[in-house]
């Protein structure tokens, strides 16, 4: 459970139909990056990688939750512009496994997304800043980072749809009512308790991003040995 | 998430939901999502998950396979039910349901429907990229699977996986996948290369096929039609009406007929046959 | 046979050199295919055959020299005569593209722009000539292995073309299936007139595929050609390409060197002609002697 | 032969069901496998050679029946024997784990635990017994085919086992490293007294290969037993395990139909004499008679 797929249903409909609008917007501007290289080398680059990532997932590592999603991997190999998009082919093809949210295809898309996005430019980031022979420390760092990372976009997301405007007079009503948390945070009536949900998010995933980088980082410094020319930026 | 076991099914089971048009299980499973997100009454959600499992008993795959196929999101349900305690155990279960229901409603459209019908009426609405990468990720999901079948084979075989040692086994498996990430990268090119010599001009698959719409499409399209039906009624008169009874009623009576005639005669391992 | 013919594929000095300094020089004797002409490359592991294909399918860039194939430089132009070659590279698995049999079989004239109905036709004659018309819906992952090959097989046919090119396409198919494919792709070339390039370690099955006989050896040297018959008989190159001869031919070598002398047969019924007759006419000798 | 070793391997009713429900059923006859002997499985595409070999590794669980290595179930002990057996599973490219070649060698001494200069004394000496010491740095990824063969069985062999297991050794390689790599098998199983169980298409290796063959036939049946001769004469069996003899089995049933009766012999020499001799004999009694 390095992150988490939201599923259907818990989150308000204006927030889920911003999060298509958002990543339909993405997915256009990378479109557009990557049909001035050639398509048809790129078509099959995408498909394995995203068939890679979806075989991550089935694999369990520790069994329930926490299986792996080389996202960051992507993001390395692929560079931001074709991983985000293998990501939304990703999410598209594991919702209609059961194994995430339909309606939230968009929202899970921009948070993993932006995971394998930030894991790209965190990686180059620490190429330039380390220059570390075996690119271990390089490649599970930007994973811890962007995993992070990603994990609090899916906070703020969450965040973000409680503040939805038929809420607002709840808001209102709660503060100068029943009184809220003893730590200050707002309860809502329908809603999520914002600070209890970070914490079991903090509590629970460690342990994924951990696994998730130390794996990312061996998988890379494995590349890296065998075919070096896949992770340098000569690449094609 | 047992690809290879859903796409098992998809191609040879024989049921009448496998007999109707992929768009008719579309717009079935979109029907179903659409009242799972405008309801919130914890009766008529419980009611849609016994009427989809009735469904999944009348698709003759293997049951308790399915829905655990399904029960995957429920987990992350569950932290956002535990997050929005509020000493209510129909709160919480309402939004463990909600996401149960949405993803038996997802597994059932493909449980029964082969993917490159899916993926055929899902086309028009996608850019040129992302539906040539769809089909290519499928095809390639399969290959690489056989992949990994071998490589966990042999790292088994050569003593790489071993009860106990976690960090070797760590370290050996992300060998495993780097390994797998160098030979799909060739595969890739590979794939470039066929593209290249067949004459690849972006037409990979060649559309849905010709089939007609019979009564299997009604039917799917019209359980769809009546839940979300049940849910709006429910959504105007408020929770906890006679109506939400009658549905649990009577989505439980059905769960519990079908069960008898469908189950029962067979076993429940032996209710799927080759 | 074959020198009066047409040439469809001619090869002169070409190189290629791969980004990690690899070099292949196909020198020492021109490569050329007649109209067809069924040619067979032999070599050892790693002498550059699949990269000569793959040069011959435009799909590499030689780094110097002549390269012809139906009249065009298929780095160049490919896609003029991309209709009229039919391929299927190393790795069946990685052939079939489109998510069904008819999909991938029909992929080709799809993608060229044929109607619907032509295209209707030409698959389901090719299906039904390759006796596979019973996949039509499966997906490809379903498939056996052998039957993987022929669905590659179907897709590089279907268009009827005048060349067809094959990378090692009798590995892991077994030999029933094997006997049943040869005979398919003879039939294929007397009835169209189809022109095959293919390569194989497999050397019993040459004598059965094959009119011509090119030898590669280590980087890419072409040090053979003439016809199965002549080629297993030069031991010297052979051995230079690290290729054994058939089992035939080694059973009249071995003869030979046992003071038995006959003409070389290297297919099974010939070989026991060869055999039966010899002894009938030692018979007859000593019998008049 | 074999009959009265100790048996190393035994299975018995063996049977295999995987989860889509295609079921194989090893029934028929039993299979066992005496120390130090060499088994070759025959049988079509699909007929159940890796799952059996699989069962053996204990990488699957049997649904049903016996099946006994080195004295242990292997689906549930195997972790007992498993220094004891070496295996080289179908599709080479995977088994090769580690980034370089020595560390691919010593992959499973290492994860044994064995002591550093023991690790590296066994893995030199592997080396330089398959001759391939001057790859020991390389990354796999650039070997050719055969090499990557030669270095999979490295490892495999690099622990010394009593038995080793190989799923179509033979494909993609060149011929003359097939024999090179016969050869190698052949004095490993002299050597040390290694028993080797392998899966092959290949019909014409068999008989320098085998002690043992097995055909299996659609479905798991084991459908027959003996030596390579003994096999290759049983021409019905054969057909129904869609396999055709060796070339050389075949050229003696068309002698015979031709009505040359002579003894079967399966390797080249052996032919080459009996035919030579026969021809001698038939000049002698034309001659006496
Ligand atoms: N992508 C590549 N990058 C670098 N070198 C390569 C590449 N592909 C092939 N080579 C090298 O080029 C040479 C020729 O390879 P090629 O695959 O053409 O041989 P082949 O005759 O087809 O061998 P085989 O019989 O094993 O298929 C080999 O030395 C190989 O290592
Ligand atoms: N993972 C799997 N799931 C389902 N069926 C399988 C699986 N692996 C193999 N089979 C089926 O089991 C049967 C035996 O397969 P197996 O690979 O053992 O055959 P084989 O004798 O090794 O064939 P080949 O000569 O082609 O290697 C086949 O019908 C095959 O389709
Ligand atoms: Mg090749
Ligand atoms: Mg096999």
């Amino acid at each position: 459970m390095s992150h988490m797929h939201i599923p259907d249903g818990v989150l308000p409909v204006w927030i889920v139909t911003a999060g298509w609008v958002v990543t339909a917007l993405l997915l256009a501007f990378c479109i557009k990056r990557v049909s001035s290289i050639e398509l048809k080398r790129k078509v099959p680059l995408i498909g394995i990688i995203s068939a890679l990532m979806i075989v991550g997932m089935t694999l369990e590592i520790v069994p329930i939750a926490y299986h792996i999603n080389l996202t960051v991997v992507a993001g390395i190999v692929l560079g931001p512009a074709l991983a985000f998009i293998s990501v939304f082919i990703v999410d598209l093809l594991i919702s209609m496994f059961g194994h995430g949210g339909v309606t939230v295809v968009g929202l899970n898309t921009i948070i993993i997304g932006a995971e394998a996005v930030l894991g790209y430019y965190l990686f180059q980031l620490f190429k330039e800043v380390m220059g570390n022979k075996s690119m271990f420390w390089e490649s599970s760092l930007a994973a811890l980072l962007s995993l992070l990372l990603s994990t609090s976009i899916m906070l703020g997301v969450v965040y973000i749809s409680q503040i939805s405007p038929e809420k607002i007079e709840s808001i209102g009503h709660l503060v100068s009512g029943t009184g809220s948390n003893t730590n200050g945070l707002r309860v809502l009536e329908d809603g999520i308790n914002f600070s209890r949900f970070a914490k079991t998010v903090f509590i629970l995933s460690p342990l994924g991003w951990i696994l998730e980088s130390v794996i990312t980082g061996l998988v890379v410094k494995y590349v890296f040995r065998v075919r070096p020319d896949l992770i340098l930026p000569e690449r094609a | 998430m047992d690809v290879s076991a859903i796409d098992y099914y998809a191609n040879h089971g024989v049921s009448f939901l496998h007999g109707a048009r992929a768009l008719s299980k579309i717009i079935f499973a979109g029907l179903v999502i659409a009242s799972v997100v405008i309801s919130n009454s914890f009766y008529l959600l419980l009611a849609v998950y016994f009427s989809l499992l009735t469904i999944v008993i009348w698709t003759r795959l293997p049951v308790l396979k399915i829905v655990t196929i399904a029960a995957y999101p429920a987990i992350f349900a569950l932290i956002f039910a535990a997050a929005s305690w509020n000493g209510s155990w129909v709160s919480a279960g309402v939004i463990v349901l909600k996401a149960l229901c949405a993803s038996l409603a997802m597994v059932i459209l493909i449980v029964t429907t082969p993917y490159p019908d899916v993926f055929s009426s899902i086309e028009p609405v996608l850019p040129r990229i992302i539906r040539e990468g769809l089909f290519l990720t499928y095809r390639s999901l399969f290959v690489l699977l056989e992949l990994t079948d071998n490589l966990v084979k042999g790292l088994r075989v050569r003593g790489g996986l071993t009860h106990g040692r976690y960090i070797k086994n760590v370290v050996n498996f992300s060998s495993g996948i780097g390994l797998l990430l160098v030979r799909g990268l060739d595969l890739s090119e590979k794939f470039y290369g066929v593209l290249n010599v067949r004459g690849y001009s972006g037409r990979i698959s060649g559309g849905g096929r010709h089939e007609k719409t019979g009564v299997n499409d009604f039917t799917a399209i019209v359980i769809g039609v009546l839940i979300l039906g049940a849910a709006l009624v429910i959504k105007k008169n408020g929770e906890l009406s006679v109506y939400d009874g009658c549905m649990l009623a009577l989505s439980l009576a059905a769960l519990v007929l079908s069960t008898a005639y469908v189950v029962l005669p067979n076993t429940w391992g032996r209710a799927w046959k080759k | 046979m074959g020198e009066s013919l047409e040439e469809i594929v001619k090869v002169r000095n070409l190189g290629f050199k791969y980004p990690d300094g690899t070099t292949l020089k196909f020198d020492g004797r021109d490569f050329t295919v007649g109209r067809g002409e069924r040619v067979v490359m032999l070599g050892p592991n790693g002498s550059g055959k699949s990269t000569l294909l793959s040069l011959l399918l435009g799909l590499l860039k030689p780094s110097e020299g002549e390269i012809e194939v139906l009249g065009v430089d298929p780095s160049k132009e490919y896609e003029k005569i991309r209709e009229r070659i039919g391929a299927l590279l190393q790795n069946v698995d990685l052939q079939i593209i489109a998510p069904r049999v008819w999909d991938d079989v029909s992929f080709s004239p799809r993608n060229y722009g044929y109607k619907e109905e032509e295209t209707a036709r030409l698959v389901d004659d090719i299906l039904k000539k390759l006796e596979i018309e019973h996949l039509k819906d499966k997906v490809p992952h379903y498939l056996s292995g052998g039957e993987k090959t022929k669905v590659g097989l179907a897709g590089a046919l279907v268009i009827k073309p005048e060349l067809l090119i094959l990378d090692e396409p009798f590995e892991h198919i077994d030999p029933a299936c094997r006997t049943e494919l040869i005979k398919l792709l003879n039939r294929v070339n007397k009835e169209n007139g189809t022109a095959i390039i293919l390569s194989t370690h497999n050397m019993n099955t040459v004598p059965l595929i094959a009119d011509t006989v090119y030898l590669i050896a280590e980087g890419g040297n072409i040090a053979g050609k003439g016809t199965p018959k002549e080629i297993f008989s030069q031991v010297e190159t052979l051995s230079k390409c690290h290729i054994e001869p058939p089992i035939l031919g080694e059973l009249f070598s071995a003869l030979k060197k046992q003071g038995v002398e006959m003409d070389i047969s290297l297919t099974v019924d010939e070989a026991a002609c060869t055999i039966a007759n010899a002894m009938v006419l030692s018979k007859n000798k000593t019998g008049l002697g």
